[in-house]
């Protein structure tokens, strides 16, 4: 019997079509636009000005306060401007726009691909290391790495768990990194033990992907303390909270944090990320995008520059279908859609998907008929059609007391609704108002 | 190329809907109708035909003229309950009864709430206890069923159900082995007319009195593992409904077996099956946790024992599931789903 | 005010019934036939329009912190007599109302108007209000009792126009809430287009 | 005019003023109504006894027994025509119907013949058990003229000579019933 | 007089005085005292408990004004915003105070995009409700200022006085609106504003509240304010500041001299229930102006204007509104009766 969650879930089509590409290393686009707020947290400061030249690698955006994370430039060449540019919403954020002059690094930063697998620093020079490399979660939430690897005091930390599950249908860059990248992920893993100050690491993937369960274990037995579990797959096991409970039956109790029950949560693509930044110096200036789609031409896995525009991806996989409805950054069942291509490409990207126009619209909505089916579906246990009507009748106290807050977004509400309601969206609606109560409450 | 969309996450959706929902319980109840027609002959086709026309026709006249809202006929709902609505009443019922039984059913039972989805009571059962009080002769005659092929002594006759007929003889003071071996007497046209309680495996394959869809246990379990396998309902209701009745009355028939009759008589006759199955899992009028489902089918399961056993009317099937209806809401304020995270550990 | 509009509000604008919902225990009750609605209906009606009469007359002799009293006394006196009364002299109808006559005392219509319309009014207008409500009440018991007679026993006023039953369950309790409760649909869904 | 203040005094005066002009009118009609009330009364019961047994001038004997059961009593009138007596009528009950207790006025000739009866309260449900009563169907005429010696008092289902109302075996067996302890109490009284 | 007549006397009577006794006792211990000019108060008020005043109700407001004429001796920052300056004076003569007369006010729609002048870049498929739609992304004209159109305002309203005019997809206001502030609580882009309603009704306000550049505000919407200044320039009263690219009219200082109008490159300045111009129509077609939508508050005057005006939006932009034509209107009109089933 495979090790998963108990409550809810759901099984989308997998539609892994970009399993099998290669990661392919997509040339320097001619200009990047680098957001400074690609994080969780407050936006970085820009360190430069109109007119500076940068080297690939130059800090260019400085990470202020606690949860806050470093923006490094990822090409080389002259700032062309700081200015706002459109994120996924449509909303402007200021951004660094560097136009690319030739491939210039700066020094002290380890090109080569050779594996270096000696961790030379100690556990606080690990933590800094990784802050100063603006190194953040890979997996979507782009919440700073260094914050995690700092246990809080009275907290104890026991377990690492590096999630491997790729869940989001579609989606398949931690995949690959996975099969390409093995080795240096464990290092990574290794890297974030020591950080942590654990010794014991377990590494989720889901029953999907057999070779990368296969492939990783083999790896795994050469690290100490690192193991490979196999996970059955369910959506939406690459949640946190559910991620834990599959692999050591433990519940992060209701609004609070994985360290309440001893375990951190890194993504395998943070796990690289951290073994560039600390073992050969690299800040997060690349990362892998899937990028898919059933009328794709070439479905594919990119390791892309930070600040790329989506549309040269696009380009690149074969251009822009021509059924194209809807654009997704992200998987299917999480992911934004996105106002145009010119989006760039931030450090939270892990996929781009294009869906055919067919397939890119809601049902007709109709009336609910309290098949519970959401209820049966939800992860955190919780009612949405229930939410969805208190939220409709802006009866929020309601909403609080039956546990709004805890929703994770997940999607397997309206995924699965017969009625085809727009159950997330009046549960994320409900929860930003909750949130702005409980916060004007706390004042 | 037209314009993108944009909506929230998440981006796909599964492929069950409503309808498809809705068609699945249709399919789930072709075995009773079946059995239905054979036993009951053509009344049973006039039954079911009439009720599920009359029913689409209330459903769509009212959405059209009063709701004017989309029109949600395609969705199979009034289906549904036309044909419960024939499952629940003898083939004999007079054609008028049964379209009043249709409007009651679906401009009552349904409509008055807003439509589908809205509606506090089974609509079906709405519209039989309807015609149950106001047409109690009619309703409660029963023809005795005449297989399809088999050369029957005389035509249309009527006589009591299973249930009705113990009840009466036990408020006599005879015993239930008593009435088991020596069969009910009553007067039809006249003549005195012997009715002997079915054996169980008439019961079974559905050779006896009783509405149309209740008298086939196999039919309905036929249906029921349908429905299970498609996920349209869930095990608990029945479970808990079925569980209660047994324990229940196997409780009164140890206590006393001469005056409680055994549970697996409870079982198969009447219309516990069918209630269980069909009526007490309508999605509507049910509660959405598996705890709160739970629960009521614990009252289901209780009234329709009170009822049958102790009140006034010998089956109490529909008048258990209609009265746990009202409950519906008080029990998904009070049974929740476990929540995630809820029991914090030491 | 204009005394007409006094008059008329209770049928329909005002209904006690259809519209202010009052004296729900009466109007369930006895309309199972639209002759039992009229009649108590018209006994309210008396009731009322008498109350009214007196509280109007002593609105200004009486302090306010025992007005209530003195109204439950004045009007519990009316229900009273119109009980012997109707004991007396028309036995054939007190059998059907007996029951639910004296429960006038606390039909909220009665005491309602006397406390928001008679203890604020003038005479005339009090008289006019009171027999307005009061055949407004009427009108609509008799309705009701109309209705329910004609789908529960297929006769109106007694005269059977349908061979057979009707349907019982409009004779019976759930019939009547059933029955008002469309009657109340009907009556807001006219005021709505009106 | 002003209104009046709500001192001790004014609310002590008006409120006994006020009960003790009520208890007057009340007083009034009550005296005057109780006579004809009286009668009112009386006349119903005499209209059942002249329903139930036809032509006769005087009541002489009126006296209540005991039910067998216990659980109420019955009334017995027995009543003359010119000296001669015209036949015994007999208030009786039943406490099994389907609404609670059915109350029959049964008229016996002397040779214990039913003469005729006459339902006069029960709470059967409309429709079905209060066809019991002879304006809502001819269920009771089938007892006119059955002597009980040789007519059987239950319901044919039950093995008697009574054919029930449909669907109201209950209110039907609840009739028979009380007319069978009203034939009880009958023979009690000839012996 | 009989027996029954003296006993009942005798009884009832008793009753009575002791009930009278018993109740005056009663309310001599728990009597409250509350200021009986309360209830005159709250009588006086239009009891539509809207909370335009910013208290709980009419009878919270009522307290409050008791309270603060007791205090202060003034009514001063209370006001009923629904009854205006008579339920003022009223409340005022009530608690024997002055009162100084304020400029009613209504609310102003500070956003002409719609799908009109902003049209539709991408299509939204969702929740009806603006705060939804809002933290999702900027709205389908792109303009992450602009009105969203899905009627959080309308729902909001308890006067029936805001509606999404179906053609354009922006709300309108009429003359129902009492100015409670309950649509400008609702907006989650703040475009709604409460303005006087102006000598006469007239009112000029800039109908757009976009921050960004001029040329970036003006690639979303055609009737965006751009920055530009030159009503600014204009202005001889000083009413009108800049600030972020954007225009804004102190409604206090404005002369209704409708200067900036007629400046305005994109017509972002709207003059409400004024004549029509005279001779201006033909300038103003041929400098390519979209004339400025007016909201219909007074009909009377509006019907004329709304006539030409509309035919000359509709000559704007044409061409964009072709294309949009096929799609949106439809499933705009679909999402409204889907939110009124189910609210």
């Amino acid at each position: 019997m495979l090790k998963t969650f108990k409550l809810g879930g759901v099984h989308p089509a997998e539609n892994k079509l970009s399993k099998n590409s290669p990661i392919e290393r997509l040339p320097v686009p001619k200009r990047v636009s680098v957001p400074v707020g690609q994080h969780l947290g407050a936006p970085a400061k820009p360190l430069v000005a109109k007119g500076d030249m940068v080297k690939v690698g130059q800090l260019i955006a400085k990470g202020e306060g606690f949860i806050s994370a470093n923006v490094h430039s990822p090409v080389s060449g002259k700032v062309f401007k700081l200015d706002n540019v459109i994120d996924a919403s449509g909303y402007r954020r200021q951004a660094i726009i560097i136009d690319v002059d030739g491939d210039e690094w700066i020094e002290g930063i380890d090109k080569s691909t050779d594996i270096s697998k000696d961790i030379v620093l100690d556990q606080k020079a690990i933590i800094n290391r990784i802050n100063e490399m603006g190194v953040v979660g890979l997996g979507g939430a782009t919440f700073p790495s260094h914050v995690k690897l700092m246990v809080p005091d009275g907290k104890k930390a026991e377990v690492l768990i590096i999630n491997g599950v790729e869940c989001e249908p579609y989606l398949t860059s931690d995949h690959r990194l996975m099969m390409e990248r093995g080795e240096e992920i464990l290092i990574g893993t290794k890297i974030l033990m020591k950080g942590l100050g654990v010794n014991k690491a377990m590494i989720g993937i889901e029953n999907n992907k057999p070779d990368a369960i296969e492939h990783m274990t083999a790896l795994a037995k050469e690290y100490e303390g690192i193991e490979v579990y196999a996970l059955k797959v369910k959506y939406p096991q690459g949640a946190e909270k559910q991620l834990i409970k599959a692999l050591i039956n433990r519940e992060v109790p209701s609004g609070k944090l994985p360290i309440e029950v001893g375990a951190v949560v890194n993504n395998a693509g943070t796990a690289y990320a951290v073994y560039e930044a600390v073992q050969k110096n690299k800040p997060l200036i690349e990362r892998v995008v899937t990028l898919t789609g059933k009328s794709v031409k070439k479905p594919s896995n990119f390791q892309v520059r930070i600040g790329t525009p989506v549309a040269d991806l696009v380009e690149a996989a074969g251009g822009l279908p021509e059924d194209t409805g809807k654009v997704i950054g992200g998987g299917p069942m999480m992911g934004k859609a996105l106002l145009s291509l010119d989006v760039p490409v931030v450090k939270g990207t892990s996929g781009i998907l294009i869906m055919p126009d067919e397939e890119s619209h809601r049902g007709e909505v109709a009336n609910c008929i309290r098949c519970g089916k959401c209820i049966t579906v939800c992860p955190m246990g919780l009612e949405p059609w229930l939410l969805e009507k208190v939220v409709m009748h802006e009866d929020f106290d309601r909403a609080e007391k039956e546990r709004i807050m805890d929703c994770i977004e997940c999607g397997s509400c309206h995924y699965t609704c017969p009625a085809n309601r727009q159950l997330l969206d009046y549960l994320r609606l409900g929860k930003s108002t909750v949130g702005k109560i409980m916060r004007t409450r706390r004042k | 190329m037209s314009l993108f969309t944009i909506s929230g996450s998440p981006h796909v959706h599964s492929d069950t809907t409503t309808k498809k929902l809705m068609y699945s319980v249709i399919y789930a109840m072709i075995p009773a109708m079946l059995v239905s027609v054979y036993f009951f002959g053509m009344g049973a086709v006039r039954v079911i035909l009439i009720s599920v026309i009359a029913s689409m026709l209330f459903e769509y006249l009212i959405q059209k003229y009063l709701i004017k809202g989309p029109a949600t006929i395609s969705d199979g709902s009034a289906i549904i309950t036309g044909v419960l609505l024939a499952f629940n009443v003898p083939s004999n019922l007079p054609s008028v009864i049964l379209v009043i039984g249709a409007f009651v059913a679906i401009a009552i039972g349904k409509m008055s709430f807003g439509g589908l989805g809205k509606n506090i009571f089974n609509p079906a059962l709405v519209g039989r206890v309807f015609l149950l009080i106001s047409f109690p002769v009619q309703m409660t005659s029963w023809p005795v069923p005449k297989p399809l092929f088999a050369k029957s002594l005389t035509d249309a006759i009527t006589g009591p159900t299973p249930l009705g007929a113990l009840k009466e003889e036990l408020k006599k003071g005879d015993t239930v082995q008593q009435i088991m071996d020596n069969g009910v007497k009553f007067i039809e046209n006249g003549k005195e007319v012997v009715y002997h309680i079915p054996s169980y495996m008439d019961s079974l394959l559905g050779d006896m009195g009783g509405s149309l869809g209740e008298i086939s246990a196999i039919a309905i379990l036929i249906g029921a593992v349908y429905m299970l396998l498609k996920k349209v309902i869930t095990w608990e209701i029945p479970t808990a409904y079925i569980g209660t009745v047994i324990v229940f009355t196997g409780i009164l028939w140890l206590v006393d077996p001469a005056h409680f009759v055994n549970p697996l008589f409870h079982l198969l006759t009447g219309g516990l099956l069918l209630g269980a199955f069909f009526m007490a899992t309508d999605m509507v009028t049910s509660p959405m946790s598996s705890k709160g489902q739970l629960v009521f089918g614990l009252g289901a399961g209780i009234l329709t024992v009170l009822i049958r056993v102790f009140g006034a009317y010998p089956e109490g099937v529909s008048f258990a599931i209609l009265i746990m209806n009202a409950f519906v809401p008080l029990i998904d304020l009070g049974f929740k789903p476990k929540r995630f995270g809820e029991v914090v550990k030491k | 005010m204009n005394q007409l509009a006094n008059f008329t509000k209770g049928f329909i604008k005002e209904n006690p019934v259809f519209v202010l919902l009052l004296g729900m225990c009466p109007t369930l009750g006895v309309t199972t036939s639209a002759i039992n609605g009229l009649g108590m209906g018209l006994a309210t009606t008396f009731v009322l329009v008498m109350s009214n009469l007196v509280v109007s007359l002593v609105k200004n002799l009486i302090p306010d912190k025992v007005r209530i009293p003195s109204f439950i006394v004045i009007i519990a006196s009316f229900v009273t007599i119109v009980e012997l009364v109707m004991q007396a002299y028309l036995p054939a109808l007190y059998e059907q109302l007996g029951l639910f006559i004296p429960l006038i005392v606390v039909n909220c219509i009665v005491l309602g108007r006397a406390e928001a319309f008679a203890s604020k009014n003038s005479l005339l207008s009090s008289i006019i209000d009171g027999l307005g409500m009061g055949l407004g009440f009427a009108f609509a018991l008799t309705i009701l009792g109309g209705v329910r007679e004609m789908l529960g026993s297929g006769a109106i006023f007694g005269f059977k126009f349908l061979q057979g039953d009707g349907m019982l369950v409009f004779v019976l309790a759930p019939g009547a809430f059933i029955a008002l409760g469309y009657l109340i649909a009907l009556i807001n869904r006219l005021k709505k287009t009106a | 005019m002003a209104k009046t203040e709500s001192s001790f005094k004014n609310m002590v005066i008006t409120l006994f003023v006020v009960t003790v002009v009520a208890a007057l009118a009340l007083g009034g009609v009550y005296t005057m109504t109780k006579e004809p009330i009286a009668i009112a009364k009386r006349k119903k019961v005499e209209n059942a006894i002249r329903y139930v047994v036809p032509g006769f001038d005087t009541i002489r004997k009126e006296f209540k027994v005991a039910g067998d059961d216990g659980k109420d009593s019955l009334t017995v009138f027995e009543t003359y025509k010119t000296g001669e007596k015209a036949g015994t009528a007999i208030k009786t009950y039943s406490p099994d119907g389907f609404g609670g207790m059915v109350w029959i006025m049964v008229g016996f000739a002397p040779d214990g013949t039913i003469l005729n009866t006459a339902v006069l309260d029960h709470k059967e449900t409309p429709g079905l058990g209060d066809k019991m009563d002879i304006k809502k169907s001819d269920f009771s005429i089938q007892f006119k003229g059955k002597n009980p010696k040789n007519f059987k008092l239950t319901v044919k289902k039950d093995g008697g000579d009574v054919d029930a109302i449909t669907a109201a075996t209950i209110s039907s067996r609840a009739f028979c019933d009380a007319v069978r302890r009203a034939y009880k109490e009958f023979e009690k009284e000839e012996k | 007089m009989n027996d029954v007549v003296l006993y009942a006397v005798l009884s009832l009577g008793a009753i009575g005085v002791a009930s009278a006794i018993v109740l005056y006792f009663i309310a001599t211990k728990f009597k409250v005292i509350e200021d009986p000019r309360i209830d005159e108060v709250e009588e006086a008020l239009p009891s539509a408990n809207c909370g335009g005043c910013g208290f709980a109700g009419c009878r919270a407001f009522a307290e409050a004004t008791v309270k603060q004429g007791n205090e202060k001796h003034s009514l001063e920052g209370l006001n009923c915003p629904v009854g205006g300056n008579e339920v003022m004076a009223q409340v005022a003569s009530i608690l024997g105070l002055e009162v100084e007369e304020k400029d009613p006010l209504i609310a102003v729609v500070r956003c002409n995009g719609g799908i009109k002048n902003s049209p539709g870049k991408v299509s939204f498929e969702g929740a009806t409700s603006c705060a939804f739609a809002h933290s999702l992304f900027t709205g389908e004209g792109g303009c992450p200022f602009g009105c969203l159109g899905l009627g959080d305002c309308v729902a909001a309203c308890d006067f029936d006085a805001i509606h999404i005019n179906p053609d354009r997809m922006i709300p309108e206001v009429n003359d129902k609106c009492v100015a409670c502030g309950a649509c400008v609580e609702a907006c989650p882009r703040d475009i709604i504003e409460l303005r006087p309603k102006g000598r006469k009704e007239k009112r000029i306000f800039v109908s757009c509240i976009n921050k960004e550049k001029g040329s970036v505000a003006r690639k979303n919407c055609t009737v965006a304010c751009i920055g530009c200044s030159a009503c600014f320039k204009v202005c001889e009263f000083d009413a009108i500041t800049m600030k972020d690219n954007l225009a804004y009219i102190d409604p206090f200082k404005c002369k209704l001299c409708r200067k900036c109008v007629e400046v305005c490159p994109t017509n972002a300045i709207h003059e409400i229930n004024f004549p029509p111009r005279k001779k201006k129509d033909g300038d103003t077609k041929k400098t390519g102006k979209t004339l400025a939508v007016k909201h219909p508050e007074k009909k009377k005057v509006v019907v004329v204007e709304k006539v030409d005006l509309s035919g000359s939006v509709k000559k704007e932009v044409k061409p964009v509104e072709k294309k949009v034509e096929t799609k949106k209107p439809q499933s705009a009109t679909e999402k409204d009766s889907g939110k009124e089933k189910e609210g």
